[in-house]
């Protein structure tokens, strides 16, 4: 997965990341072919080039050595909505068919089954980013039909689009899965299965997605990582295998 | 001392913080003052409304401990390990008391808007934000405001203006000239915004230090009510060129805060059974060892003319 | 260079300003980038929309040149000496063509929030402001919003958003990452409000003396269309560190401004007459030494963790 | 002028600060009875502790030693309108019977007689700072009953009051002259002769404005100049004579 999202970034664009596998995808597209990407966390720093690899977004790594701190009202205001970040990378407990996600509580609000953390940033960041990369595990209950609470909202809401409530942003293009690659139909804005990786059929990816998966005509197949990529994901950027844990098939996250 | 800002934590909170209060604790990972928050606790306050971006490990611990009425936030987690486990039993209703905490809930983005209207004393800011999410149904307060010029309809939040806001920082002088760098968050207008100003420090430093890069300044004496001497009053939290984040103490947190036993055992020995910030750091004293920074001066820059 | 965007303030000025276009070359007193003014003025840019809070000298002398055909602002003086007489002829109706320039006028809050809101992108600031004033009057794009949470009515400005904003700093990489110390005014909002960024600066350094110490970075380089090296480029006007002020140049103006051959004079002999700022600089070899910095180095502080 | 405006300020406030008499008198009140007050320049200079006389409210050396450089946007926020300025100077070509001042044009807008360089942020000092002091000398044509545009707002504008138009500061108390002090009255917020330099006449006062002017029924007795406040402004805070010029009847302005 990771080394799928870093294939989606370009060389000097600015990228919203996270931490994790959003950092990760990050630092091998700068080692590999996007030297010149920019990375903003939402904690303020900018440009940051961290000696360790982080374990927060706040990490003081991330300060040390970086080109720029700026308080967080800058962050939102002078980077997110001056529209400012080409990509900006989201997760969530839920992602429903047209890329809402959900970060808020499972169940209803008032009286949740599971509280979960909230927004954070997640919410300006999904309306603002110039286009977003969802990246999620497939289960059926984290890909529901409907997710049980809108906070960052993708292709369409309550049957409208993104320019008509006002986004700037192109929002999620496309949601980045353990065993396939979702894209936003440019028509419907529904999320339908583009690609696959090696070894994996469109029926497991229908298995882990709780709404009846439309697919492309043709569906692209995700080459596996190349030798470098692996080398620099398990041996330079993730040594400690902190973020990559290798599971038995040999496949890495 | 030129100033009778300057004063022990104890006395400080005593001092400026009261029961019933809208208390700020801020700081985005960086320079969170747990020093401050386990004061809080000692000291019994009730029936606080506590406001931040990230309510972290210490909103955490007052949770647990009864300070907390309210909660006004926009990301409740452990950041880059779990949960909150008190503020979760709060509100997932598997606490003793049946789910006690009411909260009001933002982005981050929505939150910095709410601090900087405070700070500006405007009673609303402007953001282009919320449109598509649920987050204006949850919470009523989220509005919106049509543009005089463009007649384009803008998200609103209202302003926070807290009674108290607790800063931590790398240094400041007696009358509570205060310098940060690295992460600096919302401080600044969250300080602002408040009625009152606790600024807790890394070191007390002579005027002349502060004089000698202005630019660093962010708080300014004016507004700060009292400085609170506190090496190491941020930690698990970090202060940059003084000492590392301490992660595995947000690591085991997860573990401490799942179990309401643990976590009461917790507090028990590290805040109510010592007197204050130095009693905690004597109680684990490895710390300083492993986490104290290492030096990366910056170059100093002519302010001459 | 690792970057394409260093190049000479000619080529600087030829591609990224344009006919027509809003300009803004900011600074409060200090970093004021009158070596970018000449060159505009060299290169006959025409119908010019030149906005600042403060037009000073460089403005003055731009109307005088014929670049201007509308004047943004909110104060336009010559600071602590008198007029900006280019200025006033043209709206008191003496100058030869009767007063051709328009004029938007604001106070400098107003300013400052009109470039707040560009920089944020937002289509206009709310102040409490401009009651019991004239100026809303004289300027109708001041208006009012009313409150969704107290039902009050707050003036606003719409957002300035220039084709180009030129900003002078001491230091910048060849990315244009732009470090600034002193006095800031508004040129970190300007500059993000902008279509276009032009960074002038007295040194261009490593990436290596920016990342030492990544507070004190102003301007990003991923904003910045261009970065020019030209020393001693604020001259009037200063650069913390670098140079003085020269005060006897201001107060020398109000008579070469006063007169309009002696204004044109001027232009011919230190705008026309010079291919650079360079060149101004060796037509008046005292300069330097008269103006240059004395040490006053602050100290650096510790990034390590 | 400067040593009575100087005994306007009380020790530990936070004073908005022009260039010129109103520094002079901030620094004659830090020499005397108020050490600890704090100056602020629109400029974003907070404290500042300068070596040298500053010529301009953007001087380098109010910079240099300062306890707090901040943008101007954190000025006029942060600062001014978040209520933290006690008390600024105002000065301006004409100022009126309610203290409104004018610094825009004389004669009409569109077609000015005079173009004056504008408001700066004389507007917004005189809506927000807790209270102002104006300073300006005799001249009734300077003191009109209603100047020609209203830049600064004083007591009363169509009739309506501060507190009716919303502004949060007190507005201009008094009017620092060189012949007498003018109050605003606190029922009508007109400017009346409050107290007389010796040797002034309060007929001397009217010759100098423009309007029938109230006096109080006791008018107050200027003390002049100490010896304290002339040694320190002669000697020590404008050696140079850069802004007082000593009169021939020995008074300094």
């Amino acid at each position: 997965m990771a080394a799928v999202a870093a294939r989606e970034l370009r060389d000097g664009e600015v990228v919203f990341v996270g931490i994790g596998l959003p950092n990760l995808a990050c630092n091998l597209a700068r080692a590999t072919h996007a030297p010149n990407l920019v990375l903003i966390y939402e904690s303020g720093a900018v440009g940051a080039s961290p000696s360790r690899l982080p374990v927060s977004i706040g990490d003081p790594a991330l300060v040390t050595g970086s080109l720029m701190v700026c308080g967080m009202a800058d962050v939102f205001q002078l980077f997110l909505q001056n529209g400012q970040i080409n990509v900006g990378f989201l997760g969530g407990a839920q992602v429903d068919r047209y890329g809402n996600i959900n970060t808020t509580v499972i169940g209803r609000y008032e009286r949740p089954t599971v509280r979960l953390p909230g927004s954070g940033g997640a919410a300006e960041i999904a309306v603002h980013a110039q286009r977003t990369l969802i990246v999620a595990k497939l289960n059926p209950r984290a890909f529901p039909e409907r997710v049980d609470f809108v906070t960052s909202p993708g292709q369409q809401c309550g049957g409208r689009g993104r320019r008509e409530l006002g986004m700037p942003g192109a929002g999620p293009v496309k949601v980045i899965t353990d065993k396939g690659v979702l894209e936003a139909d440019a028509t419907t804005g529904e999320m339908v299965l583009a690609a696959l990786y090696p070894g994996v059929t469109a029926d497991d990816v229908q298995k882990g997605v709780g709404w009846p998966l439309t697919r492309r005509p043709r569906l692209g197949a995700i080459a596996p990582p190349s030798a470098t990529e692996l080398r620099l994901l398990r041996d330079v950027l993730d040594p400690k295998g902190l973020f990559l844990k290798s599971k038995g098939d040999g496949k890495t996250e | 001392m030129a100033s009778g800002k300057v004063m022990a934590m104890r006395d400080a909170v005593a001092r400026f913080v009261h029961d019933g209060d809208t208390v700020v604790i801020e700081g985005f990972t960086h320079l969170i003052c747990f020093a401050a928050g386990h004061e809080i606790i000692r000291q019994r306050r009730r029936d606080l409304t506590l406001a931040r971006l990230t309510p972290d490990l210490i909103y955490d611990q007052m949770i647990a401990a009864g300070c907390a009425r309210k909660l006004v936030f926009s990301w409740a987690g452990n950041p880059g390990v779990g949960s909150l486990h008190a503020f979760r039993r709060a509100l997932e209703g598997k606490s003793a008391g049946g789910g006690g905490l009411e909260i009001e809930e933002y982005s981050h983005f929505g939150m910095v808007a709410r601090f900087s209207a405070g700070a500006a004393r405007l009673p609303f800011w402007p953001l282009r934000n919320y449109m598509g999410t649920d987050l204006p149904t949850a919470n009523p307060r989220i509005r919106s405001v049509t543009c005089p010029y463009t007649g384009e309809v803008l998200a609103t939040v209202p302003a926070l203006n807290p009674g108290v806001t607790i800063v931590h920082a790398q240094r400041a002088d007696v009358a509570g000239n205060t310098q940060m760098w690295g992460l600096l968050g919302v401080q600044k207008e969250a300080a602002f915004a408040s009625a009152r100003v606790i600024v807790v420090v890394e070191e007390l430093v002579e005027e002349d230090v502060i004089r000698s890069d202005p630019n660093r300044t962010v708080i300014p004496g004016m507004i700060v009510s009292a400085v609170v001497v506190e090496p190491w009053g941020a930690h698990p939290s970090y202060a940059q060129g003084y000492y590392d984040r301490d992660n595995d103490f947000y690591v085991a947190w997860e573990g401490v805060s799942r179990d309401p036993d643990r976590l009461a055992r917790y507090l028990e020995e590290f805040v109510y059974g010592v007197p204050d910030r130095a009693g905690y750091m004597n109680k684990q004293p490895h710390l300083a060892a492993r986490l104290k920074a290492k030096a990366r001066l910056s170059q100093g820059v002519n302010y001459g003319f």
